[in-house]
């Protein structure tokens, strides 16, 4: 039981991961704490589905394509948007995400009905039995996904250009601005990126997950946790705290008791950060 | 775009409040559902009913059902209704909000719907101090009748009467099928409506002999139920009792088939309803047994609820869903009460629902008629079936006597 | 710097005036419930900007305080037949008294930790109620119907009573504030959101002043909360510790305009009305359009407006005094 | 008459160890510079001092009362007030708004910290930026505000880190005058400074640290003079000293 729990736990977190390395780099490179993410994972599940109905491509297939969508909507977004936001007093920042959550689940119910949907077909259904563990091979898929992704993000910031140039911004800005990196070519980038780990981490779940408006407000709010909990601004703390929480909300909701479980993790976060006041593996500025 | 911007704000604060004046002979009553939010795809579904309802009261059908044949309500000349829908948003401020505005603002005579019981408890408040009768068909928190409101009335039956029917069938496949089965799970979502269902399930099974093995509850909002799933399987119940939203139920449907739970008996309820439940899981959702007070093939019994599915389903396209039955009902009561009292007067439409005396031929749900108690204004002839998804359709088989398939038992291994 | 105090305390009387007579062009029920709505967010904003506004701690996780200051009221009135009035004071007290105890761990977070953290301690109360059965778990409480009138704080026929008693909370409210803001405290609060070393550096206590700003913030949400108990009559986790309502509270302040007196008053002014009337006029269409709307309201304030109302107000102000100097100017050149 | 006495202050972080060992001590009317390469310790004696870093060892005494490892608000409330390397002030107030806060200390009513602040902006020469936005200031306009601001808790002691880097030498003629009037004042003050030719001159006394430990200390004219401090730091420049 105790190993059912803990593969259930790990590949939770691991999907939260998907969910919140893009949340992290967001932040981490301009500081902005996106709300959205959640409404972001929503639209691209849903990017997903049409994309499967209507051209018949697998949701898990069409990962890179919805996540290179996303990608290009991350870019657009940035530049109508969150770029104008950028140089705005904090709290403009802070609140700019809430009210795009707002428009975009909004908008998904007005252009799509408020009801479920799901991709009927997709090449990983099933489940696999492991010694004694079941594992749901969606699940494993989306966090094998979610590992690759993880890889891809730390081979990009460390070995490619763009990357340094992006790890230097979020170490210090104004001296990465000195250096004559060009800050909001780069923005624009880093928040495409985020968004398209979004688009991956949707594109993943819309393989076995439902989907409607508000499917992606609460994976936002626990990814953000994790983030948190990682320490804002690292991505590799973003997956490590995700695989935390997804953890103790499996063991701790059969342990403790279901009606628990978000609470275990929200205390689990206050514990924590109390104790490390910037998280796991955070440094910068608050 | 700041002037855009400046004019959108002075348009929201001077935008006069003008209420449109009602034409003559044009009843108004009001309705109000989740019709944004997370349960908005309940809310619309539930709008249908209502909508269609009206239609039926107000055009002229050749069914068996009353209103149906003439235009309007015959004793005020044949006034039509209107519906004046307002959305709750699922939040019982706004619920309360919405349901005052449109007794105030469009004067309706009467309201209808409410769908989640936490709304409806403010919602129905709203209209016992604005003094406007309240027809719930919808919403089975036992709660809501316990208040002794006095312009408050109830059609479904509920929670504590679903929830003893629930196991009374139990009681009798266990005793058709020669089987003793004992262990019971509940597992419910924690909110207002959940709590009551466990509550009443904990009570009746007490009363009946079961012994609940597991006692679960969650929240609705769960990303995962991997946890519960794995308790209810460590508990290895013979019954599984699930009070469910439609995304909990979708949850927990895909996650008791990864993990291979395999009760006996499979029961869910509201969100197993849902249209979207079924589109959703497919051929997973199989076998269960989903309590209702609607099932298409009532028609068997009644064929008037296949007409109205047949003109529902040329309407929206669909089958008649049983939260879109459930709603259907309230109006006809209310078109009732008003006919009778030949009035639009509040006062008198209450009146006239005291009165109220609807045979079970009149409605497509399954109850013997409508009659309320007079203290708690609870329908004393409501009766709730069970259901079981065969072949991707929703069958009566409880009570056996409206049967219209026999029960599959036990809940086969997943597939 | 006398001259402006005089003007600024003009404007608040000439609110005052406004708010009293409001309710003459607020005839139907449905348009004094946004009044009502209107200055619980008013006060719920202001309650917010003395935490976050002044002492720079946000908080999305208002509805803890709200919720538990409706808790105890009507706990205390259903349970012990206690009068909603003194319930009101008592939830004010325990919400204050709670928010100190929590506030301890919490003074030591800053800036998204801070707010992220608040956001869970709203999740993990709401859990908590929902699961203690004495005070009903998620069945929640009902307040029986009584006789309506200022003892029970209950009114069937109006809203106004309620409308006044909110506009009341507010005006004292924004008095504590006008007073604050002038005051050591003020000046204290305002030098931890700027910069809590330097403020410590000056004999500030940091940690005594936070545990100030978010005891009196989280005392006057609680009293809101003890005001929306009364005004449904009901209490339930899911509805008083919704995250919307922390949200909400955030974006009227925000809207408005935060660390002055001024800017949640007007938030709340504009964005009450724009929801309540959305959702009258496009609502019921159940498509979301409405609250499509106000997200890309809100949108749209943030990129072109982004120190909120007060901000383009101020802004605004420049410009035609600006204006008026350059034709005073042109003038002096003509003649 | 005031006195500050240090003994033995030692902190480190992780193995490192950043001042070990530490003693000294600075009178009222007295100005003490604190000189050393880059990484040598000085500031971190000052967060030391100031109760912004927990120290691991030793002893600070204010006027016989121990004030090691107190809060950083008590220890300004009994009268060592500071300045920060990086120039630090509340940006989004106007710097009377920002020596109110200091001047709150001692005066509770809102009319006595004002004149009380006005005073202090007068003492560095700002009056007349008094409603401008502290962010919008000049680096050394903030540097003299940052002052003022300690000033108006009325400090016994004084630590000034770095004040007058970044300053032109008008600037820093101005910024010596400023402290030597202190002193005369009758205040103690520590003097954190990169720039020699300003320190050298006004400072009564001159301690060195070099890695964390204290090699000399002695009046400017012996510590120029020096061999350890030489190598370590001066190399042969000197300044000769001026009267101001």
């Amino acid at each position: 039981m105790i190993l059912q729990l803990a593969t259930g736990g790990l590949l939770l977190g691991c999907i939260y991961g998907l969910v919140s390395m893009g949340l992290s780099l967001i932040y981490g490179v301009m500081g902005i704490v996106n709300f959205a993410h959640g409404a972001f994972v929503m639209l691209a599940m849903y990017a997903s589905y049409w994309l499967s109905l209507f051209v018949g491509i697998d949701p898990v297939l069409g990962t890179p394509l919805v996540a290179l969508l996303m990608f290009g909507f991350g870019i657009v977004v940035y530049r109508a948007i969150i770029g104008r936001v950028l140089r705005g007093p904090f709290l403009a920042r802070l609140l700019v995400t809430f009210g795009l959550s707002i428009f975009f689940i909004n908008m998904a119910q007005f252009l799509w009905s408020p009801d479920y949907r799901m991709v009927q077909k997709s090449i990983s259904r099933g489940i696999i039995m492991l010694g004694p563990v079941f594992i749901e091979l969606p699940k494993l898929v989306a966090s094998i996904g979610s590992l690759i992704v993880a890889g891809l993000i730390y081979w990009f910031l460390r070995k490619t250009k763009t990357g340094l140039a992006i790890q230097a911004i979020s170490i210090d800005r104004s001296a990465a601005a000195l250096m004559g990196i060009n800050l909001e070519r780069l923005n624009a980038i880093a928040f495409g990126l985020g968004l398209a780990c979004a688009g991956a981490a949707g594109a993943l779940l819309a393989s076995y997950y439902y989907i409607f408006p508000d499917v992606g407000t609460m994976f936002g709010l626990v990814a953000l946790v994790a983030v948190a909990l990682g320490g804002f601004g690292s991505t590799e703390g973003a997956l490590i705290g995700a695989i935390l929480i997804g953890i103790i909300e499996t063991l701790g909701g059969f342990y403790v008791g279901p009606e628990y479980k978000y609470a275990l993790i929200f205390l689990a976060y206050v514990l924590i950060v109390i104790a490390r006041p910037k998280g796991l593996m955070g440094w910068g500025a608050d | 775009m700041r002037k855009i911007i400046l004019a959108l704000v002075l348009v929201c604060v001077l935008a006069p409040m003008v209420s449109t004046a009602a034409a003559d002979n044009v009843i108004k009553i009001g309705a109000v559902y989740p019709l944004t939010g997370a349960t908005a795809t309940t809310g619309a579904d539930c709008r249908t009913g209502v909508e269609l309802a009206v239609d039926i009261i107000n055009g002229v059908y050749d069914l068996d059902l009353p209103f149906a044949r003439t235009a309007g309500i015959p004793s005020l000349g044949g006034a039509k209704i209107e519906v004046v829908f307002g959305d709750t948003r699922g939040d019982p401020t706004q619920g309360m909000a919405e349901t005052e505005r449109i007794i105030t603002e469009d004067k309706v005579v009467a309201v209808v719907g409410g769908y989640q019981s936490g709304v409806v408890k403010t919602a129905s408040m709203a209209a016992e101090r604005l003094k406007v009768p309240y027809v719930l068909s919808d919403a089975t928190s036992p709660a809501l009748t316990e208040r002794g409101f006095e312009w408050f009335f109830r059609v479904i039956p509920h929670d504590g009467i679903q929830a003893k029917n629930a196991l009374e069938m139990v009681k009798d496949i266990e005793a058709k099928e020669k089987v003793d089965i004992k262990r019971v799970a509940v597992l419910w979502e924690n909110t207002e409506w959940g709590a009551n269902v466990a509550l009443e399930i904990r009570k009746w099974a007490k009363e009946y002999g079961f012994n609940i093995v597991a006692d679960i509850p969650y929240t609705y909002r769960a990303t995962d139920v991997t946890s519960e799933v794995l308790k209810l399987k460590a508990a290895n119940p013979e019954v599984i009792i699930h009070a469910a939203y439609v995304s909990d139920a979708i949850l927990f449907t895909q996650t008791m088939k990864a993990l291979k739970v395999q009760p006996k008996i499979m029961i869910g309820m509201a969100g197993h309803l849902d249209p979207s439940y079924l589109e959703t899981v497919g051929k997973d959702g199989e076998y269960f047994f989903v309590r209702a007070v609607y099932g298409l093939d009532m028609a068997s019994r009644k064929p008037v609820v296949a007409k109205i599915n047949e003109i529902y389903k040329k309407k929206y396209g669909r089958d008649m869903s049983p939260n879109a039955a459930r709603s259907f009902t309230a109006p006809f009561v209310v078109a009732d009460a008003i006919n009778r009292a030949k009035s639009t007067n509040p006062d008198d439409i209450r009146k006239a629902l005291l009165e109220t005396d609807m045979p079970g031929s009149s409605l497509i749900s399954p109850y013997d008629g409508v009659r309320f108690d007079p203290v708690t204004h609870d329908n004393v002839l409501g009766k709730s079936l069970y259901l079981q998804v065969q072949n991707g359709q929703f069958r009566v088989v409880w009570p056996f006597d409206l049967a219209a398939v026999p029960y599959v038992y036990p809940f086969p291994a997943w597939k | 710097m006398q001259r402006d105090d005089i003007r600024n305390l003009a404007m608040l009387v000439a609110f005052a005036i406004i708010g009293l007579l409001f309710p003459i062009v607020a005839t139907t029920r449905f348009s004094q419930h946004i009044l009502v709505m209107v200055v619980l967010y008013a006060v719920l904003g202001e309650a917010w900007n003395i935490m976050a506004g002044y002492a720079g701690m946000v908080s999305i996780g208002q509805a803890a305080f709200f919720g538990l200051g409706a808790y105890v009221s009507s706990v205390l009135s259903v349970k012990y037949g206690v009068s909603p009035w003194l319930g009101m004071l008592c939830a004010g007290l325990a919400t204050a008294a709670f928010a100190t105890v929590i506030g301890l761990p919490f003074s030591r977070l800053r800036g998204r930790y801070f707010a992220i953290g608040t956001i869970a301690l709203g999740q993990m109360i709401k859990v908590v109620f929902e699961n203690w059965q004495w005070v009903g778990a998620a069945t929640g409480l009902m307040i029986p119907l009584a006789n309506q009138g200022f003892a029970s704080f209950q009114f069937h026929a109006s809203k106004l009573p309620y409308y006044y008693t909110g506009l009341a909370l507010l005006l004292l409210t924004l008095a504590f504030m006008y007073i604050m803001e002038r005051s050591k405290m003020g000046y204290y609060f305002k030098a931890i959101r700027e910069n809590e070393d330097v403020a410590s550096g000056l004999g500030v206590n940091r940690t005594a002043y936070k545990l100030i700003a978010i005891a009196v913030s989280a005392g006057i949400t609680g009293m809101c909360g003890t005001f929306l108990a009364q005004y449904s009559l009901y209490v339930e986790p899911e509805y008083m510790f919704n995250h919307s309502i922390s949200v909400t509270i955030a974006l009227v302040a925000v809207f408005g305009g935060s660390g002055n007196i001024i800017g949640p008053v007007l938030g709340s002014a504009i964005l009450m009305p724009i929801s309540e009337l959305t959702r009258a006029w496009l609502g019921s269409s159940g498509t979301g359009i409405d609250l499509m709307i106000y997200g890309a309201f809100i949108v749209l304030m943030c990129v072109y407006e982004p120190e909120g109302l007060v901000g383009m107000a101020r802004r605004i102000g420049a410009s035609i005094k600006a204006q008026r100097e350059r034709r005073g100017a042109a003038r002096c050149q003509n003649s | 008459m005031s006195e500050l006495v240090v003994k033995g202050l030692t902190k480190k972080f992780g193995g490192l160890i950043a001042v070990n060992d530490v003693s000294f001590s600075v009178k009222s009317g007295e100005i003490l510079g604190l000189i050393g390469p880059n990484g040598a310790g000085k500031t971190t004696v000052f967060n030391c001092l100031t109760g912004f870093l927990k120290a691991d060892g030793g002893s600070v005494e204010f006027n016989g009362r121990s004030i090691y490892n107190c809060s950083p608000n008590a220890i300004c409330a009994l009268g060592v007030a500071r300045t920060f390397q990086v120039v630090q002030v509340l940006q989004g107030m106007s710097a009377l708004e920002n020596v109110m806060v200091g001047a709150y200390l001692r005066h509770s009513r809102t009319a006595a910290s004002r004149r009380r602040a006005l005073e202090a902006l007068e003492r560095v020469g700002m009056s007349r930026f008094a409603d401008m936005r502290a962010v919008n200031l000049t680096l050394p306009a903030k540097k003299r505000l940052e002052v003022a601001m300690c000033l108006a808790t009325d400090p016994q002691v004084l630590m000034l880190d770095e004040s007058m880097a970044g300053l032109t030498p008008t600037e820093i003629h101005d910024a010596s005058s400023m402290i030597c009037e202190l002193r005369d004042a009758g205040m103690a003050l520590i003097v954190v400074e990169h720039v020699m030719e300003a320190i050298m001159p006004i400072a009564d006394r001159v301690m060195v640290l070099d890695s964390g430990i204290k090699i000399a200390e002695g009046l400017p004219a012996e510590i120029v003079r020096d061999p350890r401090v030489v190598s370590a730091y001066l190399g042969d420049k000197y300044a000769k000293r001026v009267k101001c």
